[in-house]
């Protein structure tokens, strides 16, 4: 009876030596997790998921304090392949953060724009190339299409142009096999 | 604890998150002892008392246990809590205890009781662990008696055999037999069976769950 | 680095005091729990060990102590043991009227059966009843009583009745019925069940006395 | 409208339907040499798949016909039948054959996603299940009294029970049940097979069944329809086993010639290992199923709990496909042979 | 002819059908009205162009020049006026329009100055740009410009140069009746490219169902002062696949991700060798090519097409029967269907099948995979189409490229045999496309991020330049007003610090009237509304972007 106590006990004490040690000692700084959430976002940086770009919202989702339900530019798909890395069900996009919509990229009207520059201060990627009191122009390759750039424009000069499909951006399609009858 | 967080532990412990049928924990047993009615739930309500004071016992010392050693610490409850009640069927149940033999001990092992622990009472007040502890048991013993049952009466074509082992001789009288002069269908009885049975009643779960979800969004008011 | 170290260690401490602390009040709960049942287990086997004896052998045959009867017997060809087994004497007042054998058929169609086999004085075959066996579920398992009667056919038989060239099952032209198809298995349990027989015909001194073992060196004659 | 815009004749009923016809041999000698009983049964399942299929298809809801008259679901019954006791009661035909179509088949997603063989699985059920019913095994009719006419195997088949003389007379253990019981009574295989039940290889009658199953295998291969690597690693896999265990103790082990003829092996290594949906889809990897197959067989038939082992053989290397498919991709041309990725050119 | 002559793995072998189009004689077609030149005819960058709309072009004229080194100029097929510059239907299998040149043509097919090229005279360099510029492209398919390929690279020679005239497609024989009415220009063509490229073995690899064309090459290879191996392999298809007759010519296969050069060899299609005769030795350009126009026409034969020419007008010119089920473009194995008839003759044009009812039978539905293996028994770049089909189904791309999906060359085989009819290329095509756009939309987020990170560093960093020059300005403002006279009475410490927060204030405030957006007045409520919800959907950004900072600052 003796001897089980003293087993049990000193193995207890053994095994919480060992941990207490090893959980101060190889504790792991930075966060991977965080890393790999980044990498499925779409990197659009518009905010709608309510932080300030994507990183921020990774980190937040690694943390299991938001949801992955916010990023509209990810869409249904972002959803799920978060889902998938966290182990978790699915779910459907969050509407108060916004809808997906077709990708887009901005355009500055050049005859309206004067030049005012707030929409230079807003973008998130330094897409918008330009001076004070001359005319903006995008940089179609490296605008991300996040739309923070139109609130502050004063003269609303900016609008989104859809990307349209023409041969370089035409993808095949998924061939469909009908084998079951549609219901 | 209000009446409606009494609700939703419950629901969730018998459906939502059934170990059995949706997280697919503590398969070990849930598949090897649902041979007979009797077997599983005699195995699901053992399961269900060592989740419960697992899970208040966790939930009591929760604040004591640093993060790092709270697997060996809660593993150290389980485990000394099972041995107790090994001890006290093999004490005051023996025959039970000999048809239930190895799989009372694995129940320290079964990964539902230190996941409730972890997940739930390491988390929660006492009473809300012990709740939650309960409906998940009691969500393992549901899905353990619909498998048991199934596979007893596909097996030999009776329900309640072996409930003497619990009551004594006496309870012989309450053996069903469904099927009178059963030629015995040996696959429900073998481990393939329990596989097949479980798998069934997954779908069967599933199958409801889609038609519930599909009424839902038939029933949602169109936006006018 | 230093400052580091201390840190760890600071830890170390707290965590292995906690676990300390929780595995002394584990054990202790384990120490009262087995304290408290050991009498209560300890009857159970007893009793369990005696309704199987009780099952080979007829209540009116004996009032003594069964199990402080255990003995020893030495292996033996006849009685397919390489092992020690055990040997139970039945008493009726003084007179010796029965001996409970431990035997195994080796040649079952998946390996070992294990028999409890009781033998009156007189050489007549009081029960048999199996302990342990791998045979095909469905296919040789009916030797088994919770299954099928089978076994009980041995009752009253003994060498002489019938004679031993009778000893066989009824494809092979013997006295004992098989089931088509599934005679391995019976064939297995009737030969050990009559080189016991042979057995317990040779040392029937040495078994019948109540305190010493029988022959150590057993005759190598094999059975006709 | 993809391309291409022509195609070869080929299709899934024509290569089911050569499949059948090769089977067709190994019928006729079945007739001839054990009675007419395979006839009834082999309709009874055949009937029993149809509506099982046709019953499965419309509650997963597909198309019916494209389904039913690509005959899958008759080849499934045909191989089936032909492994079972030809004696066995109607109820043990028409389970085994919903099993194998219900849920080896439909329940895995149908035809094609079937990852063990549906006939298989239906064998193994009834195997485990039923083992009593699973050894009423017509005689071979050269060694049986009164061979049962076309109306009376019926009567048996669907009357249920005869009585148990009666069952003796036409029943008989197949050659493997013999050597199994023989072997376990401490008899060496020389004086097993003195027993009138074996022949020259495999036992009378089922060594010609072999050899019948056997040509109709050679002509699936000439046409390309299975490749050659299952049947030959399958046999050699069992003959090298065999081979090997006999070898060393000819008194407690069959010859390899026997287990080679003995009932089912031709069935399974041309019919059954071939069967491209459950089965390795690499050259390399053919080769290791069906001399997996093979060895596992004989181990079955050695050590197992059942005197048959090719069915058990068979779904075990079912389960070891992706894995062994993972295993034995093949180089490419211009040698590629470890799976790295290519960059997008 | 004692080569010995190697076989690859798979291929397949449909009925031939040459024999329908390769006995009547070839026809120039009739100048249409109307050209449509694409700018997009060849694999690189598209061509630019360098003509106006009205402008009036020169048969042979350069009308879009080449942009960059992988591309290849366009030129106006006849005399005639541009009329537009812009998207116009191209055979594509997408059916989307892409930029062409329109040309009206006068009917004088009024050619430009031809000057012909001295090509052992000039540096292989200038030649190559020469030839660029003349717009050729290969002829086989592919149309990957030809100067490219005939650079020799870092070699400096390409010891084995082979001719592709398999023709190995069905229907197709506009190679067979080339090699039969022009081996010497073709071989005169194969000069230009053996000095390009230092060849010292030569090979023509000609199937042998064109016993004619095989004739008349060894015929004009006799003739020449160099060797050339005209050889005989059998029909099988796809020989023609430059990779398979490099294998069967040679027994050599080019490793998987690499080219054919970098084992010694280039291949030449004999249309291509044709076409760079004409340009060095008569100077020129690209801008007709032969034609096969068969299937289901009343006299199926090759017509000599100017580049840009209406399908309708060549099909017209062959017959046109009533009751056709649709067009192709190339063969039956590897062609595309063509949206509309309008599209032009392109350089990749080798062949119009009409299809009928009869002649192409629609195709069966298509039944789930078996795992037959077929198709890998056809495949010839052996790859296992079975599993890239599921995976490509599955939209597991990566394990489809794992499993060497971009070694699949799209021939077809596995499709053609497949006895569920499941039409495997389709699915690659899709697996290829998605895996490209993925590509793609990976590099422009990891450039998104990267620029965002950027921007982030730097705006802090002026943040921090900015607090830094703040704190010195203060610093300097407190002690210029402690060091003033204090008139009535001295102002405390206190009564500084607040004047300095007073005039900040005053600041900031004017600024933030200044940065108000003056569009404001009078909206109408749907948008006062939207400017609100972002305006407090920014608010919350900044609240949110600050936190951090805020509480990095505290100690």
């Amino acid at each position: 009876m003796f001897t089980a106590i003293l087993v049990m006990v000193g193995l207890a004490v053994i095994i919480g030596l060992v941990l207490g040690w090893s959980a101060i000692r190889f504790k792991v700084e930075g966060n991977p997790l965080a890393e790999k959430i980044d990498a499925i976002l779409p990197q659009t940086q518009c905010g709608q998921c309510g932080f300030p770009g994507c990183r921020p919202y990774a980190e937040a989702i690694a943390k299991g304090e938001a949801d992955i339900n916010q990023c509209p530019p990810g869409g249904e798909e972002g959803v799920k392949k978060l889902a998938e890395l966290l182990g978790v069900e699915p779910k459907p996009l969050d509407e108060s953060h916004g809808t997906p919509k077709p990708k887009s990229v901005a355009f500055i009207d050049e005859q309206i724009c004067i030049g005012c520059t707030l929409c230079i201060q807003a973008c998130p990627v330094d897409a918008i190339v330009g001076a004070a009191k001359q005319m903006h122009t995008i940089v179609a390759d490296e605008c991300t299409g996040c739309e923070l750039c139109l609130p502050p424009c004063p003269v609303d000069c900016i609008t989104m142009v859809p990307i349209a499909e023409d041969l370089p951006h035409w993808k095949w399609k998924a061939p469909v096999i009908m084998l079951k009858k549609v219901s | 604890m209000t009446l409606q967080e009494f609700n939703t532990i419950f629901q969730n412990g018998l459906s939502k998150q059934n170990a059995g049928l949706v997280q697919l924990l503590g398969l070990c047993p849930l598949l090897a002892i649902s041979t007979t009615l009797v077997n599983a739930l005699s195995l699901g309500l053992a399961t269900t008392l060592v989740m419960a004071s697992a899970s208040g016992a966790v939930s009591g010392v929760r604040h004591f246990v640093p993060h790092e050693i709270r697997i060996p610490v809660f593993v150290l409850i389980i485990a000394a809590l099972v041995t107790v009640i090994d001890l006290l069927m093999n004490a005051f149940v023996h025959p039970l205890y000999l048809v239930l033999g190895i799989f009372i001990p694995l129940i320290t092992t079964n990964c539902i009781v230190l996941a409730r622990a972890d997940a739930f009472a390491s988390k929660n007040r006492p009473l809300h662990s012990v709740v939650d502890a309960v409906a998940m048991g009691l969500g393992l013993t549901m899905v353990l008696v619909v498998l048991g049952g199934m596979r007893e009466l596909a097996g030999q074509g009776t329900l309640l055999s072996g409930i003497d082992l619990v009551f004594g001789e006496e309870a012989k009288q309450f053996v069903l037999h469904v099927v009178p002069d059963y030629q015995g269908f040996l696959l429900a009885i073998l481990p393939p069976g329990a596989f097949i049975a479980l798998g069934l009643l997954i779908a069967a779960h599933n199958w409801q769950k889609a038609r519930a979800e599909r009424r839902v969004h038939a029933a949602a008011p169109m936006p006018a | 680095m230093i400052e580091q170290l201390k840190a760890a260690a600071r830890n170390a401490l707290r965590s292995g005091m906690i676990l300390f602390v929780f595995a002394l009040i584990a054990t202790a709960l384990l120490v009262f729990t087995f304290s408290r049942t050991e009498p209560t287990i300890e009857r159970s086997r007893q009793a369990e060990k005696l309704a199987l004896l009780s099952q080979v052998l007829p209540p009116a045959l004996y009032d003594n102590d069964l199990l402080a009867s255990q003995q020893a017997v030495p292996p033996h060809e006849l009685l397919g043991t390489r092992q020690d087994s055990a040997r139970w004497i039945a008493r009726r007042g003084d007179t010796v009227t029965a001996v409970v054998l431990e035997a195994i058929a080796p040649d079952g169609y998946s390996g070992n059966i294990a028999l409890l086999i009781g033998i009156d004085v007189d050489g007549n075959v009081t029960g048999v009843r199996v302990t342990a066996h791998r045979e095909t579920p469905g296919l040789g398992d009916y030797i088994v009583r919770s299954k099928s009667p089978w076994i009980e056919q041995f009752v009253g038989k003994s060498l002489t009745a019938p004679e031993s060239k009778r000893w066989k099952v009824a494809k092979d032209g013997g006295q004992f019925d098989a089931r088509a198809g599934a005679t391995i298995t019976p064939r297995a349990v009737v030969k050990a069940v009559h080189a016991a027989l042979n057995y317990f015909a040779r040392n029937r001194a040495a078994l019948l006395a109540a305190e010493s073992a029988p022959d150590p060196a057993p005759d190598q004659e094999t059975p006709p | 409208m993809p391309a291409p815009f022509i195609l070869d004749r080929s299709s899934v009923t024509q290569v089911m339907a050569w499949v059948l016809a090769a089977l067709l041999p190994g019928i006729a000698v079945y007739v001839w040499l054990f009675g007419p009983g395979i006839l009834v049964t082999l309709s009874l399942a055949t009937v029993t798949a149809l509506v099982a299929e046709a019953a499965m298809l419309k509650a997963r809801g597909y198309p019916a016909k494209p389904f039913l008259t690509d005959l899958s679901a008759i080849v499934t019954a045909w191989l089936l039948a032909l492994s079972l006791p030809a004696l066995a009661p109607w109820w043990l035909i028409v389970t085994g054959t919903l099993f194998a179509i219900v849920v080896a088949k439909h329940l895995y997603g149908g035809l094609g996603q079937n990852i063990f063989n549906p006939a298989m699985v239906g064998y193994a059920v009834l195997i485990v299940s039923f083992p009593l019913q699973m050894t009423q095994w017509p005689g071979p009719l050269s060694l049986t009294d009164a061979p049962l006419t076309l109306a009376q195997s019926a009567s048996v088949i669907f009357g249920g029970d005869l009585p148990k003389a009666m069952l003796d007379a036409v029943t008989m253990a197949t050659p493997l049940d013999a050597l199994r019981t023989g072997l376990l009574q401490q008899l060496t295989v020389d004086e097993i097979m003195v027993q009138p039940i074996f022949g020259h290889y495999g036992g009378i009658g089922f060594e010609w069944l072999a050899g019948a199953f056997l040509l109709g295998g050679l002509l699936l291969w000439a046409l390309r329809i299975i490749s050659w690597q299952v049947p030959l690693a399958f046999l050699a896999g069992i003959w090298l086993a065999a081979g090997f265990l006999h070898f060393f103790d000819a008194g407690r082990f069959g010859a390899p010639w026997f287990h080679l003829f003995a009932p089912s092996v031709m069935l399974g290594a041309f019919f059954i290992a071939t069967d491209p949906v459950s089965g390795s889809t690499t050259p390399r990897g053919r080769l290791i199923f069906g001399f997996g197959a093979g060895l596992l067989t004989i181990i079955i038939r050695t050590w197992g709990g059942y005197p048959d082992g090719v069915a058990f053989a068979i779904l075990l290397m079912n389960l070891s496909v992706p894995l062994i498919d993972a295993w034995t991709q093949p180089r490419i041309y211009g040698g590629a042979t470890r799976r790295g990725k290519a960059p997008p050119a | 002819m004692s080569r010995k002559l190697h076989t690859f793995k798979g291929g397949v072998h449909p009925p031939e059908h040459k024999a329908e189009s390769n006995a009547r004689p070839v026809h120039a077609a009739p100048l249409p009205k109307q050209l449509v030149i694409p700018l997009r005819q060849h694999i690189g960058n598209p061509a630019k162009p360098v003509v106006e709309v009205g402008q009036r072009v020169l048969k042979g004229q350069l009308i879009g020049a080449a942009d960059g080194y992988i591309s290849a100029a366009v030129h106006a097929s006849s005399s005639g006026i541009v009329t537009a510059i812009g998207p116009a239907v191209v055979p594509h299998a997408s059916g989307l329009p892409d930029d062409c040149i329109i040309i009206d043509t006068d009917g004088r097919d009024e050619w430009i100055s031809l000057a012909p090229l001295d090509y052992r005279a000039m540096e292989p360099a200038d030649l190559r740009m020469r030839l660029r510029d003349l717009g050729l492209a290969g002829l086989g398919g592919a149309v990957f410009p030809s100067a490219v390929k005939l650079d020799p690279g870092a070699a400096h020679h390409c010891p084995t140069l082979i001719l592709n005239g398999a023709e190995c497609e069905p229907w197709i024989t506009c190679d067979d009746v080339l090699m039969r009415l022009h081996a010497d220009d073709i071989l005169q063509g194969v000069a230009i490219m053996r000095h390009l490229l230092g060849s010292t073995e030569i090979l023509v690899g000609i199937e042998d169902n064109k016993p004619e064309a095989l004739a008349s090459m060894r015929f004009a290879a006799a003739k020449l002062d160099f060797a050339v191996e005209v050889v005989a392999v059998p029909t099988i298809y796809p020989a023609g696949g430059a990779k398979q007759m490099i294998e069967i010519l040679t027994g050599q296969q080019v490793p998987s991700g690499k080219l054919s050069t970098d084992i010694g060899i280039q291949v030449f299609n004999i249309g291509t060798a044709h076409a760079l005769a004409r340009a060095v030795h008569h100077g020129e350009p690209l801008i007709s090519r032969l034609v096969t126009v068969t299937g289901f026409v009343l006299r199926p034969q090759n017509v000599e097409a100017l580049i840009g020419t209406p399908l309708h007008t060549l099909i017209t010119l062959a017959g046109d029967r009533e009751g056709s089920t649709g067009v192709l473009m190339g063969g039956p194995m590897m062609g595309m269907p063509m949206p509309d008839l309008a599209v032009p003759v392109v350089k990749a044009t080798n062949c119009i099948l009409v299809q009928s009812a009869e002649l192409f039978p629609p195709l069966p539905k298509a039944l789930p995979c078996i795992r037959c293996t077929r198709c890998a028994d056809a495949c010839p770049a052996e790859l296992q189409p079975q599993e890239l089909f599921r995976f490509a189904k599955a939209g597991d791309f990566g394990r489809a490229q794992e499993y060497h999906l971009f070694d699949c060359i799209e021939c077809g085989c596995c499709s053609y045999v497949c006895p569920s009819h499941i039409p495997l290329v389709d699915f690659y095509r899709y697996a290829k496309s998605e895996i490209w756009a993925r590509e793609k939309e990976k590099r422009a987020a990891d450039l998104a991020r990267e620029r965002h990170e950027f921007r982030q560093f730097r705006l802090e960093r002026e943040k921090q330049e900015k607090a830094e020059k703040l704190a010195a300005k203060a610093k300097a403002k407190r002690a210029e007003l402690a060091a003033a006279p204090a008139a009535e009475g001295a102002p405390s410490e206190a009564d500084a610090k607040k004047a300095l927060i007073a005039a900040a204030l005053a600041r900031a405030q004017a600024k933030k009237a200044e940065a108000a957006p003056k569009n404001i007045d009078h909206l109408p409520p749907d948008t006062q509304r939207e400017i609100e919800e972002i305006e407090a959907r920014r608010a919350k950004i900044r609240e949110l972007a600050r936190q951090p900072l805020e509480s990095e600052e505290k100690p």
